[in-house]
């Protein structure tokens, strides 16, 4: 395994950053990386991205946060984050020397709120790329999402991507009609890629006590449970845009990370799976290794988009 | 701190009750740098439903080689826990979590109730160790007789004789455990180990505050990793926020959490 | 048990349409009922939903047209169906006598289609209901779901409305940004109740020969899966509107069914359930008859909406 | 038809090769009426993944009391049911479709290859004493010695003689079953009864038409329900539109299919 996972060309690249493998962690779900280090050779992953990051530290939603759903979890964990100058002078310090490139979520809930974090974070050292969540509610506009309306996902990726220095992807939202819409949105905006799937909104009630499971009331709905709606959205947008797509959701093996990019992704991101097995990710990477030498490709990325329709 | 992803093989498996189990894994990594009060997740299947790694205190080790694990059968995984056969591996992360903190200078009382009796055991153990010459107080609550007994006997094994109460009256007093703990005699400085449900564990930290007792309590939530990175395990803390029971906790000081008196 | 069920209060009504239980079998999932017998005493249901009926016979998709996914399925039968006129002289007859209510699900490719077999549908015997399923694409409007825009769907229910004389149901599709948008939109077209959600659209590739897993290429999520997605919308519709809500997704047992109506559900309907286990719907509603005795209710209609907010 | 949706006993376990399973179900019920070519729709575990039933072809009756399916594990269910134990229950929908038309007329020719050879020995079964002079001719055709040997000498126990083909010549004939067949007198009026991979029918189907044949093939698709209800499991017939192969089927005329050759 050691000589084939040296040997197979698992590079890609999204938009300048060159990645040694298309397999990165999601948001949220791989904390700050350093927590995985037991688990995890963090330098064998392509990138790392940490957890969503906000202007002001948010202390999220009160308990039950996380619930069970049939091959899937439910979370509002109501984004907890430090704030992004904690997320500087701590987080950003303990990554130092990590050796994996680096991507920070962001999120906010005015287009203001997202540039200036975006500006904060330009001037740091050790970031590869920034994320754009925009799923989150826009405040000023009674609370409809970013993520859910073309021309205000396209503002939100404009702003941050002309206040930053690195490569911007904006994460989509599945609760919409037609994700294809709001890909080319934030394409128009100048993003330098997208990622998708963020989690389906859902909810579970308890029948006993007659509420709900979440305090939140409703949730993101994530793994496996999820992966038709992440694959599907992921071959609709991969044809509708022409920068970099990357795929996250339900994805726990190579296996699956075939069929994302055989839909058309260049990478992949790894979530909910980070928590059932903690070496999802590393594994992950081992097997699209061991697949490229197998299937004696010339690299990974041939397979990219290598869907073929009946 | 170190923790594991393991392989481990059930060595064996015990009904103590029609739905109390206990497993003995073979693991020498998590075993042998187990603390009392930590846990470990497990995989209850290979299947993707049930999804998640269920959270289980250690409740014993032995010669660094082996650890136990003592649950009631409550939902699927557990139940599919319970069918597991000998011999198989399980695939177990740990040892997760901070453990209680043991104070060999003050009168020391472990308090457990239902399931929470579980750590208790690992406790005791090496309480008698680091402390030989305080041996704790052991008070424990269940529904009845036929879920203590056998706890009550592992106890005794260690020659801890323990205080016992019982919702129905089965076994020792009829009534909780906070009944038995006022009529001890639990001297001036005292610090109890708490581990069991949520109003008991309440009403344990009320009783010690009074007294001005130390008071540690193993708090469980909904868990998805287990290691600080999901964010699903919070706790109200009294300075603010939230605490993460896997990583800041399980054990808490109770003094630093909110208790919502309902 | 015997007795429990007799004496259990589980009526709901759905319009004019009284029901002696809220569990009804979904769309396509149960046939035209018959197929049933041998495990289900039909008459014990509230009613029975029989597969998607459109104006012309339709051979349906090539196969495959179904594959597993973690805790679902995808289909795309493609709409298989006798078309109406054999439906009436064939699969009506056959369900003559049948001592349950009928309801027919049908579909069109135009408005046109749509009002025309209500039309065909109104003066036969021994129909319940109508459920208009919309979430066909419009061939007209370039294919675009009648589903998910506002108007189309309230212009569909109230030409299916017009030419109809029983209760009319709108089954909503769940790809949309605001579901509740499209409730509103078709209770305003005069719909006498909403039933939700239909299928995810998702996807499944096999990695090996890169194909797509059907035929079709996408097709519709059911399952245990879809339920939290299911039981979030269910919840925000019956906020929305005051008609009926029947919820549908994920639902296999008398608990879930709990869950559905503490959301608002009147009523609900087991899909993917019956190909699990072909007595899920009664075993449901004796599991419901159980829950009222139990919990010594006056009826199952006091949990309607009753869930309790944090 | 009479169909049942049973809690069947495992009575029998065997492993015939590393991944060859026959399990032994008891179910009078089933087994009182079930024809040869009829299959069982198995829940293969009690979670919610995998959640589909999985198909099996009945390959044995005993007694009206107990019958049998003989499986390849090729992945999560049959594996799941590959790791059941004897004693527990499995939950069985059937018996489902039209099973073979046997014609006692004809010279009759049982053609298997892989697991497709499971419904074969309840067939033969059946036809011997049905057609008791005109016992039928068995081609059996698999990778290797191995997967053949069990099942050959289950029809070596009803007196059968079976032809082999393996694709690595271990056992018979070196190649492919229909090699086999030509060499075969299967005289002017002669049927197959054919089941296996879909390229090894259309081969079957091929010879048959060439010599006016009759033709009785066992389809295989992906199944969702097995009674009528989800319309998933379609085959492309000559009259336009579909079959269906669980009701319509599993067993057609192979004149009745279009076949596409690749
Ligand atoms: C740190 C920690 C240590 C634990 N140690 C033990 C132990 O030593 N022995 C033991 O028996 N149990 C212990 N638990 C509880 C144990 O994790 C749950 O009983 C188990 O996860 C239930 O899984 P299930 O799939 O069987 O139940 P599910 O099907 O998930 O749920 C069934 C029922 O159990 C309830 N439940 C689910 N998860 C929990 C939970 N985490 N806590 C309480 N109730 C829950 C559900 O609300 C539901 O009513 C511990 C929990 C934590 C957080
Ligand atoms: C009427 C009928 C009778 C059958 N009788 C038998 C029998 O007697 N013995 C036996 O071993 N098998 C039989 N099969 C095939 C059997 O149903 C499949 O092997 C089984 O469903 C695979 O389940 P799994 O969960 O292990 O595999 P999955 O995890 O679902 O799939 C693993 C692999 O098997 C393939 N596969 C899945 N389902 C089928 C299927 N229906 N047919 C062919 N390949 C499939 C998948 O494409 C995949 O490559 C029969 C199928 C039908 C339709
Ligand atoms: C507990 C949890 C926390 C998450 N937090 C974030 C977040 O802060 N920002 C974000 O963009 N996505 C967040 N996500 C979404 C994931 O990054 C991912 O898009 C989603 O879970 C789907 O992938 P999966 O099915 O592999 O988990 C979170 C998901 C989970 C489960
Ligand atoms: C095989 C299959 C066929 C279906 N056909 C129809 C249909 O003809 N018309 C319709 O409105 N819904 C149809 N549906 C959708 C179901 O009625 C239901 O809305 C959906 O499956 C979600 O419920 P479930 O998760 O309980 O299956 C079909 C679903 C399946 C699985
Ligand atoms: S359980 Fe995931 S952070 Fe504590
Ligand atoms: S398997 Fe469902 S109709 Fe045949």
């Amino acid at each position: 395994m050691g000589s084939e996972i040296t040997s197979a060309d698992l590079r890609v690249s999204i938009g300048s950053l060159n990645l040694k493998n298309p397999v990165m962690t999601a948001s949220g779900t791989f904390g700050y990386a350093r927590e995985f280090e037991p688990y995890v050779n963090l330098h064998r992953l392509g990138a790392v991205v940490v957890k969503g990051i906000s202007i002001e530290p948010r202390a999220g939603n009160p308990p039950p946060r996380i619930v069970e759903t049939s091959c899937g979890m439910l979370n509002a964990i109501g984004l907890e984050n430090v704030g992004v100058e904690r997320f500087i002078s701590e987080k950003m310090i303990s990554l130092q020397g990590i050796n994996v490139p680096v991507i920070v979520n962001i999120l906010g809930d005015t287009l203001e709120e997202y540039r200036e974090i975006a500006k904060r974070l330009a001037d740091v050292d050790g970031i590869s790329g920034i994320e754009v969540n925009i799923s989150c509610p826009n405040v000023k506009k009674g609370g409809v999402a970013f993520g859910t309306v073309p021309n205000m996902a396209a503002a939100v990726t404009a702003a941050v991507k002309e206040s930053s220095s690195v490569p911007v992807i904006v994460k989509l939202s599945p609760n919409v009609t037609d994700i294809t819409e709001i890909a080319c949105a934030v394409e128009e905006g100048g993003a330098d890629a997208v990622s998708l799937i963020n989690t389906l909104i859902g909810m579970a009630i308890d029948h006993r006590s007659r509420r709900p499971q979440l305090a939140n009331v409703i949730g993101g709905l994530s793994g496996p449970a999820i992966k038709p709606v992440a694959l599907r959205m992921v071959y609709q947008v991969a044809q509708a845009v022409s920068i970099p797509v990357i795929g996250v959701g339900g994805i726990e093996t190579a296996e699956d990370i075939l069929e994302f990019m055989l839909a058309g992704a260049t990478a992949v991101q790894i979530g909910t799976a980070n928590f059932v097995n903690p070496r999802a990710s590393e594994e992950a990477v081992e097997g699209l290794a061991h697949y490229v030498a197998e299937q004696k490709l010339g690299s990974i990325r041939e397979i990219i988009g290598g869907l073929i329709l009946p | 701190m170190s923790q594991f992803q393991e392989k481990t093989q059930i060595t064996r498996i015990e009904r103590l009750t029609e739905n109390i189990v206990r497993i003995t894994l073979d693991s020498p990594d998590i075993a042998s740098i187990a603390k009392p009060g930590q846990f470990v997740m497990i995989r209850t299947g290979n299947g993707k439903d049930p999804l998640l790694r269920r959270p289980f205190s250690i409740s014993q080790t032995s010669n660094s080689q082996h650890f136990q694990i003592l649950f009631k059968v409550v939902g699927r995984g557990t139940s599919l826990l319970a069918h597991s056969r000998e011999g198989e591996y399980l695939s177990v992360l740990g040892p997760l979590g901070n453990g209680f903190r043991i104070n060999c200078k003050s009168r020391n009382c472990l308090v457990g109730g239902g399931m929470g009796i579980a750590p208790l055991l690992f406790l005791a153990k090496t309480m008698l160790r680091k402390c030989p010459n305080t041996p704790p107080l052991v008070v424990l609550g269940a529904r009845n007789r036929e879920e203590l007994t056998s706890l009550v006997y592992d106890f005794a094994e260690l020659g801890l004789s323990a205080h016992t109460a019982t919702d129905d009256g089965s076994l020792g007093h009829h009534g909780l455990v906070t009944d038995v703990l006022k009529n001890l005699d639990l001297g001036t400085n005292c610090t109890s180990y708490v581990c069991g449900p949520h109003p008991m564990m309440a009403a344990v930290h009320l009783f010690c505050k009074d007294r001005n007792y130390g008071c540690q309590v193993s708090m469980e939530t909904n868990m998805a990793c287990g290691m600080g990175a999901c964010l699903g395990c919070i706790v109200p803390v009294t300075k603010g926020g939230y605490g993460h029971a896997c990583t800041d906790g399980p054990v808490f000081d109770a003094k630093e959490l909110v208790w919502e008196v309902k």
